[in-house]
């Protein structure tokens, strides 16, 4: 009869044959996909990126050689840096650079665009991830707090202060946290970009305004997450069981609660952690902070084609990468998931 | 017995508790290093007598070359590793630098410049004529894309050396009297001979009072202090170090946290600082003009520039827009610290009577074109558009371009073909500035103001050397550009500069390119 | 008594979900509260100038604190802060509340559209999404701003099209949700035209979804613009655009706070009160 | 094993806050249940049979108020246990089996895991706990143990995942087992091993059980003692066959008579002109799912005003086969409709209409019964009014205002059949039409698919899992099996003389279910293909 239930189970609507080949075979097949489609995306962003960039008005030899240079110079200067004749010649050319790994020059700052990109791009993950280490524990507390306490008094307070917080713009939020902390209390220094390069204590340290500003703006949404899924958790059927079970709470939250109610934030904390370190131009250029998105943000107000794309190139690879990441994080937390063409 | 089923589970609670331990344990990690010592910049050379001069500049956005720095911050970044032959005092006089002195030929068409006889590069090479001589045919050559270029043609017809083989002579197409004010300000540092024009940076040798030790893209550079200076004696403090900021504010705040030891002035800044620093006057900077363009209605109209003269209020533009640090103008770009001053001008001051009188009942309304800089035009816009349309005789547009777009050479070139536009202009001779402002078909003459009769008096105020006949020439160059207000000069700021606590001693020169970025004789503790 | 009950209950049932929602909205403070807040600044945008405020003219006092002559102050140009900050809320909501109604209705066809067919016209949508994801959003901003201008009406644009593949995402994934519901393939036998499909049985029972997301992208939009104008693009001075305040006066903050903290506070207050009233909405509906 | 009684209840009142004032759900219930005695709960959706059997657990939503003079299980009075000792108690007195055994599974775990739990939790070692799962895992007759062990719910039938429910229910030795609906959404013959299985394990091990379910002849077939609960009042108790053989409450009576007599076939009707032949004809339909295939090679006509059963477990294909017939899904074969098309404008008019299972989703939330109805008759071409449709399918006048959310399910499904036969459409496919309804909405549904089927000539495809249904409305039935069409007779001939194993299972575990008798006390024995052997 147990060879009939079998049948009966391979027959059962909902299930996927071949699922015994175990999570290893799932990931495997989700990072083969994913080496194809993450190259494809990249090279239409770089286009996208390299035909908006030239839609910006202003021209690179003007920028460098300023006001006062003849039209004449300026001509002279963008032939000399390659940047006249037909938009997809250009582009090709950048594209031969980059993939052979000598990327070109930055028209903004005269110097390689390799070694600024990747200088910068340290500073960057430092912050992100700092920012991020506040930021997910915090989320979770607070989002199960409210879970727990759904509908109370506790659960909407909290709702709305961190709202209050997540949309007063950052800018405005890390003044205060400057004025306060690094006028006033004179803790940590005010700008943090001559010390990101110091040890790590001091880097821990010059980086914390704008970290704890960074995860202020992420935490309502994050939080928000965790409180949905937790309090999905707890209402689901298989809680009532482990209550019924007889287990205690603490193994109850652990083995039951815990790994269901993330599994709908991971989503979200893997794009969040793209971001992140992807960089924040308004952070980095408020704290004066060396980081990839202030950076960018210069390469594309000074019209920085080879800087800009070069960048993009970089924080899109790490936005996919945190999402290829989560996504596997998925696949090992939720045996259920598999991402089919389309959903990935 | 009753009982209300509704049980507030205990359960996540302790896991709770447990995770907001570990995030605030986190947080606190994080404080508790900030709790230690803020780290002294450049603690590394600190140790040296006179101490490290913390600056802080804007992000350079230009190249940083000797031959073609454009910007501000870009001019300090290489004029404190570079020397002129020549620089201007705050007074507008002129000081020696590498050249010890000069001097006219008699018929006026040579000047002949003596280098000082110890002056050395930072790798410990003299300077001698033939790198003068390199350097101006850097600048003068076909190929030359330096800005300085443009102040030369026309003016200088060949560099050659003089015959003790320790001064070098310049050859001019016209006479020139004011010639030696040329060789002062940006882009006319003197390179040693071979210097490659495009990469100075990655190697940057110049005679100035530091050697660039360190240059970090995007964030700062650090200087020590270059022994080989001809007048190194001079120089007390063993090195600057130089933060990049975006943002005002943090600039700000870095300064008032003791992070950086000068900030320039602006109202916020005044605002913020009020009395409790020392400023340091640095000198005229520049002028914000604006420049009509008279080939356009209504500015073709004389009267309708004259009553936009007549209706502006200068003391409070000087006031609003350069905290106090200037001095109103009359529409003449002169700047005061010059020799000359034109005479028997009426200065303009808000008249409301004037401008009807000028206009009668019609409203004029136009737009002006200008850029969001940091440099005060986006105040100065905004503060003529509230005293313009005070008048109730104009009504005032605002076009805020960003600076790339402003000045783009590619499609319509805002700053030199907009009806009206707000562009600042450095200290410069008043000459020069008629050649680049005035002359029919100057290349930055956005008034497209064609006057030959101002074009003829400009030749003759260049040629001559007595001073009457400069005074009455000077005189009547300004009453046409008064009367014709191509441009409107409301006021010329002078740069002023707060200086922190643990500065000592005061800038002989000012802090300005032709002032040579000059540190002689400042002292810092800390 | 339990005739009582059910009869009661029958009653409750039998009012229209609509109006019962409705009722039940208005019994939370929190929704009262911020949708008061909401009409504040939605009539303060359309009347100020009603009532003779001027945002740009000179008071004559240059950073005057506040007090009687002038409730919240005066700027660093001696303009009234309080005239300022009731005209920002103007350019703040034509900008926010265009342009997420744009992101709204475009990202609500694409989604509807991408959910309904699945197949290649989803996976398009899909892969065209993911470049977003990637493309970082404020760059992306920055450069389209540069390229397009930041006339309110470009900017509405561009909000809208930001905004709208996150939109398109959760639309169809709500779509999908429906497709399974045995309505839509009955409609489907019935012989019912899939335009009218999607316009009738679709949209309307995804529409909270909707409304909930257009709140929520109308609270992203107004901070979305503050930033934009925090860098310097986005509105132009004179303007009193909140963000474009903010941003000029920060540097006034120890010496004029009130120029910088009243905007600021205006710019929380609605982008919570939206958000809150977008929750409130979500809670009641769902 | 003390003697005291399973269950002990006196006086029990349960109420909860409803949107409304407090909604009491029991009143004033006394119960006792003997130690290893099977007791069922009968009653329809909402009679509170469920609550007042979880009422035991002390598990119920928050705010809701539980007065009563005794509540003990197993001689430990519930109401007055701190939390510690509830949850000791939870731990060792009871068990419950829930309905939906997917939902009650934790998704992320191993089933081995989470049986594991409960003997670790009784202070089982590692290793013992794991050996001790894999006994129970063979205990619920599933195997490979070790495998399955491994799997994650999603990994298992619904049969099994209810296996593995019960093994880890019976894995803290309870003296009480709580089965609420344990076999609904079940196929009839996974529910008649399923409850073989449960019968035989008590025998076993001698717990007490309770079975909740709206299915009188399942309860009587699997319990020695019946209560009715109508409206949370316990209308009648009593042995099993009594209240089956002679229900003295009018509402049992009322359920008895609405269940579906097996015996009785439909009554013979004019057999429709054979001169037009039939009206569908399907030839070698076969659809495949990547490697498995749905359907393969079937063929059959559907004569015209005939009625077509189609039986078969999920999975059998089915639903597959409705859907092609509807033109809802791609396939391989031919199908024919011997029908002129009819036109609209330029829209031809469909020619199969489709009755689905769950009436909740069918019907559009946002639309009233008169905006359905209305536009049906548009797009089906029909020429009556809504109000003449509504009172020819038994859809109240005062429905045609209200929304989907208003209806019961039985007026919800009237709504969606009346849908179908707003225009004259040829074919009509029910597909598990009652299945989700209470069997008095049930029988009440079935007549008016018949009446209609007299009054208007069309023909269905009515497909479902329960024979009896189908039987009850079917001239001919098809029974399909892993996709093939095994057999095809005449409804009568089915039951007399099945000749496909499968369809023999089918139609015994039809009989055993429906006919009434006590149970025996000896454990049924584990059914193999040939379906329940039953001891009598």
């Amino acid at each position: 009869m147990s060879v009939l239930s079998d049948q009966a189970a391979a027959l059962a609507p909902g299930r996927r044959p071949g699922l015994w080949s175990g999570r290893r075979s799932r990931v495997l097949t989700l990072l083969g996909r994913r080496l194809i489609q993450i190259p494809v995306v990249l090279f239409v962003v770089s286009i996208l990126t390299f035909w908006l960039i030239e839609l910006v008005p202003g021209d690179p030899g003007r920028n460098a050689l300023g006001q006062y240079a003849t039209p004449a110079q300026v001509r002279a200067w963008d032939v000399s840096n390659g940047l006249t004749g037909p938009i997809t010649g250009r582009y090709l050319h950048w594209l031969s650079d980059f993939v052979s790994g000598n990327w070109g020059t930055s028209f903004v700052y005269q110097v390689p665009s390799r070694p600024l990109v990747f200088g910068h791009l340290v500073n960057t993950l430092f912050l992100g991830l700092f920012a991020f280490v506040l930021l997910v524990p915090l989320a979770l507390v607070l989002g199960s707090i409210q879970a727990y306490r759904e509908g109370g008094r506790t659960d909407r307070g909290i709702t709305i202060a961190l709202m209050s917080l997540s949309s007063v713009p950052e800018f405005v939020i890390g003044v205060l946290l400057l004025v306060v902390f690094a006028v006033g209390l004179n803790l940590v220094p005010v700008e943090s970009g001559a010390f990101a390069t110091g040890d790590f204590a001091q880097r821990l340290q010059v980086t914390t305004l704008p970290a704890v500003t960074l995860a202020v703006a992420y935490l309502a949404v994050l939080a928000r997450m965790v409180r949905t899924g937790t309090a999905g958790a707890l209402t689901a059927q298989f809680h009532r069981t482990a209550v019924l079970k007889g287990l205690r709470p603490a193994q109850i939250v652990r083995r039951h609660v815990a790994r269901n109610a993330l599994i709908p934030t991971l989503q979200l904390v893997g794009i969040y952690l793209g971001t992140l370190l992807g960089g924040s131009a308004v952070v980095e250029t408020l704290f004066n902070y060396p980081g990839l998105g202030a950076l960018l943000v210069v390469a594309a107000e000074r019209k920085d084609p080879v800087l800009l794309t070069d960048g993009v190139m970089i924080t899109g690879v790490i936005a996919l990468l945190a999402l290829l990441l989560t996504d596997i994080g998925l696949i090992l937390m939720d045996p259920r998931i598999r991402f089919e063409a389309g959903e990935s | 017995m009753p009982l209300n089923i509704s049980s507030p589970p205990k359960a996540g609670r302790r896991a709770v508790v447990t995770t907001v331990a570990v995030a605030f344990a986190l947080v606190l990690a994080a404080c508790s290093s900030s709790g230690s010592k803020t780290p002294s910049s450049g603690s590394s050379s600190a140790a040296a007598a006179g101490g490290v001069y913390n600056l802080g500049l804007n992000t350079p956005t230009g190249s940083i070359d000797p031959l073609t720095t454009a910007d501000f911050n870009a001019m300090y970044v290489v004029g404190l590793a570079s020397a002129n032959l020549i620089i201007e005092s705050p007074s507008g006089k002129l000081e020696p630098q590498l050249a010890s002195s000069w001097t006219q030929a008699a018929d006026k068409l040579s000047w002949t410049i003596d280098l000082q006889p110890n002056a050395k590069f930072s790798n410990g090479k003299p300077v001698t004529a033939s790198d003068v001589i390199y350097t101006f045919n850097q600048i003068l050559g076909a190929s030359s894309q330096s800005p300085a270029k443009s102040s030369f043609t026309g003016i200088v017809k060949s560099v050659a050396a003089g015959s003790d083989g320790k001064s070098v002579v310049f050859t001019l197409d016209t006479p020139y009297s004011d010639f030696p004010y040329l060789l002062t300000g940006a882009n006319t540092w003197i390179l040693p001979s071979g210097t490659k024009d495009t990469n100075w940076i990655s190697d940057p040798v110049g005679a100035g009072q530091f050697i660039l030790e360190k240059y970090t893209p995007g964030q700062g550079v650090t200087y020590k202090k270059n022994p080989y200076y001809w007048d190194a004696s001079a120089v007390k403090v063993s090195g600057v170090s130089a933060k990049f900021f975006n943002d005002d504010q943090s600039e700000l705040l870095a300064f008032q946290s003791g992070q950086i030891d000068q900030i320039t002035s602006d109202p916020s800044i005044k605002a913020a600082l009020g009395t409790s620093y020392r400023q340091q006057r640095a000198g005229y900077v520049k002028f914000d003009g604006l420049v009509f363009n008279v080939t356009k209605a209504p500015f073709n109209n004389v009267k309708v520039r004259q009553a936009v003269a007549w209706a502006l209020n200068r003391p409070a533009i000087a006031q609003t827009v350069y905290s106090g640090n200037a001095t109103v103008g009359n529409d003449v770009p002169t700047f005061p610290d010059y020799a000359v001053q034109p005479q028997g001008l009426t200065a303009r001051s808000a008249n409301t009577a004037k401008v009807k009188q000028l206009l009668g009942n019609q409203v004029i309304s136009f737009t002006i074109t200008s850029y969001q800089g940091t440099q005060g035009e986006q105040t100065y816009a905004q503060l003529i558009q509230q005293q313009l349309d005070a008048t109730g005789s104009f009504k005032v547009k605002l076009n805020l371009l960003t600076e790339a777009a402003y000045y783009a050479t590619t499609s319509s070139t805002p700053w030199l073909n907009a009806p009206v536009t707000i562009t600042d202009w450095a200290n410069r001779l008043p000459t020069q500035l008629y050649s680049l402002l005035y002359a029919p078909g100057a290349t930055w003459n956005a008034s497209h103001y064609d006057n030959s009769q101002l074009d003829k008096l400009n030749k003759q105020y260049e040629a001559t050397t007595d001073q009457a006949e400069r005074q009455t020439l000077a005189n009547q160059i300004a009453q046409i550009q008064w009367t014709d207000v191509p441009v409107i000069v409301a006021a010329f700021e002078q740069s002023d500069v707060y200086l922190g606590q643990a500065v000592h001693g005061s800038f002989p020169n000012g802090q300005q390119f032709n002032g040579g970025f000059d540190f002689r004789g400042i002292t810092v503790s800390h | 008594m339990a005739v009582a009950i059910t009869t009661a209950a029958s009653a409750e049932a039998r009012a229209r979900p609509g109006r019962r929602r409705l009722r039940a909205l208005l019994r939370r403070p929190t929704f009262v509260v911020s949708a008061l807040i909401v009409l504040w600044w939605v009539g303060a945008a359309a009347t100020w100038r009603l009532f003779g405020l001027n945002p740009y003219v000179n008071t004559g006092h240059i950073n005057l604190a506040p007090g009687w002559h002038q409730l919240l102050g005066t700027d660093s140009l001696g303009r009234s802060v309080f005239a300022r900050t009731l005209a920002g809320a103007d350019t703040a909501l034509l900008v926010g509340a265009f342009g997420c109604l744009l992101a709204t209705v475009l990202g609500s066809a694409l989604g509807v559209i991408a959910g309904y067919f699945r197949g290649w016209v989803d996976t398009a949508f899909m892969r065209l999404f993911d470049v977003l994801v990637v493309l970082p959003p404020l760059i992306f901003l920055i450069v389209v701003v540069e390229a397009f201008g930041a006339s309110v009406p470009a900017l509405i644009v561009i909000i809208g099209v930001v905004f709208a593949p996150g939109i398109a995402r959760i639309i169809r994934a709500a779509v999908l949700a429906e497709m399974g519901k045995k309505y839509v393939t009955t409609a489907k036998v019935q012989g019912e035209s899939a335009a009218r499909i999607m316009a009738r049985e679709l949209v309307p029972n995804v529409l909270p979804t909707i409304v909930i997301q257009a709140t929520l992208s109308l609270a992203a939009a107004i901070l979305m613009t503050a930033t934009l104008s925090f860098l310097g693009l986005g509105a132009q001075p004179p303007s009193p655009d909140w963000g474009l305040v903010i941003n000029e006066n920060r540097v006034y903050l120890e010496s004029a706070w009130w120029s910088v903290v009243f905007p600021a506070v205006a710019v929380g207050s609605l982008v919570v009160a939206t958000q809150l009233v977008a929750d409130n909405l979500k809670e009641v509906w769902s | 094993m003390t003697d005291a009684p399973a269950v002990q209840v006196r006086g029990l009142v349960v109420s909860y806050r409803g949107r409304s004032g407090p909604v009491t759900a029991v009143r004033d219930l006394d119960l006792t249940i003997a130690p290893g005695e099977s007791y069922g709960l009968v009653g329809e959706s909402g009679s509170g049979k469920s609550t007042a059997a979880m009422t035991l657990t002390r598990y119920l939503p928050p705010g809701t108020g539980v007065t009563a003079a005794e509540l003990s299980v197993a001689g430990t009075g519930v109401l007055a246990l701190d939390t510690p000792a509830l949850r000791r108690f939870r731990a060792g007195a009871l068990s419950v089996v829930y309905q939906e055994p997917g939902l009650a599974l934790d998704p992320t775990m191993t089933v081995g895991r989470q049986i594991e739990e409960v003997y670790r939790l009784h202070g089982a070692g590692r290793a013992q706990a794991r050996a001790r799962t894999r006994a129970a895992i063979e205990r619920v007759r599933l195997s490979p143990a070790g495998q399955i062990a491994k799997r994650y719910p999603h990994e298992l039938s619904g049969g099994q995942q209810q296996r593995i429910v019960i093994a880890m229910a019976l894995a803290s030795e309870p003296r009480l087992l709580i089965l609420d609906e344990p076999t609904t959404g079940l196929d009839s013959r996974v529910e008649t091993e399923i409850m073989a299985l449960i019968d035989g394990l008590r025998a076993e091990l001698g717990f007490a059980s309770i079975l909740i379910s709206h299915n009188l002849p399942l309860i009587a077939a699997h319990c020695q003692r019946i209560g009715v609960l109508e409206g949370g009042v316990l209308v009648e108790e009593g042995a099993a066959a009594d209240v089956l053989l002679a229900p003295r409450h009018p509402y049992t009576r009322s359920l008895i008579a609405a269940l579906p007599d097996i015996n009785a076939v439909r009554p013979p009707r004019p057999a429709a002109d054979t001169a037009q032949g039939p009206l569908v004809t399907v030839e070698h339909l076969t659809k495949r799912f990547q490697q498995k295939a749905a359907l393969s090679d079937v063929s059959f006509t559907i004569g015209r005003a005939e009625a077509l059963g189609l039986v078969g477990e999920s999975g059998s294909g089915k639903t597959t086969l409705g859907l092609s017939l509807a033109g809802l899904t791609s396939y391989d074969g031919t199908i024919t409709f011997h029908t002129e098309d009819r036109r609209r404008g330029r829209r031809t008019l469909p020619r199969v209409q489709v009755v689905f299972q769950n009436a909740d989703s069918s019907l559009n939330p946002r639309r009233s019964v008169r905006q359905v109805l209305a536009r049906s008759i548009e797009l089906l071409g029909g020429d009556q009014t809504v109000e003449e449709l509504a009172n020819r399918t038994g859809v109240g006048p005062d429905l045609l205002a209200k929304l989907p959310h208003e209806l019961s399910g039985g007026q919800k499904q009237r709504v969606a059949i009346a849908r179908a036969f707003a225009g004259p459409v040829p074919l009509v496919i029910c597909d598990e039409p009652t299945s989700a309804l209470d069997v008095s909405s049930q029988a009440r549904l079935l007549d008016l698919l018949a009446e209609l089927q007299d009054r208007t000539g069309v023909s269905y495809l009515f497909i479902s899992h329960d024979l009896a249904v189908v039987r009850q409305v079917s001239d001919r039935i098809g029974v399909l099996y892993d996709g093939e069409l095994v057999e095809l007779k005449a409804a009568e001939e089915i039951f007399r003389h099945p000749e496909h194993p499968y369809t023999r299972s089918l139609v015994d575990s039809a009989l055993a279910l429906r006919q009434a008798q006590a149970p025996s006390p000896a454990p049924a024995p584990a059914p193999d293909f040939g379906g329940v052997a039953r001891a009598d």
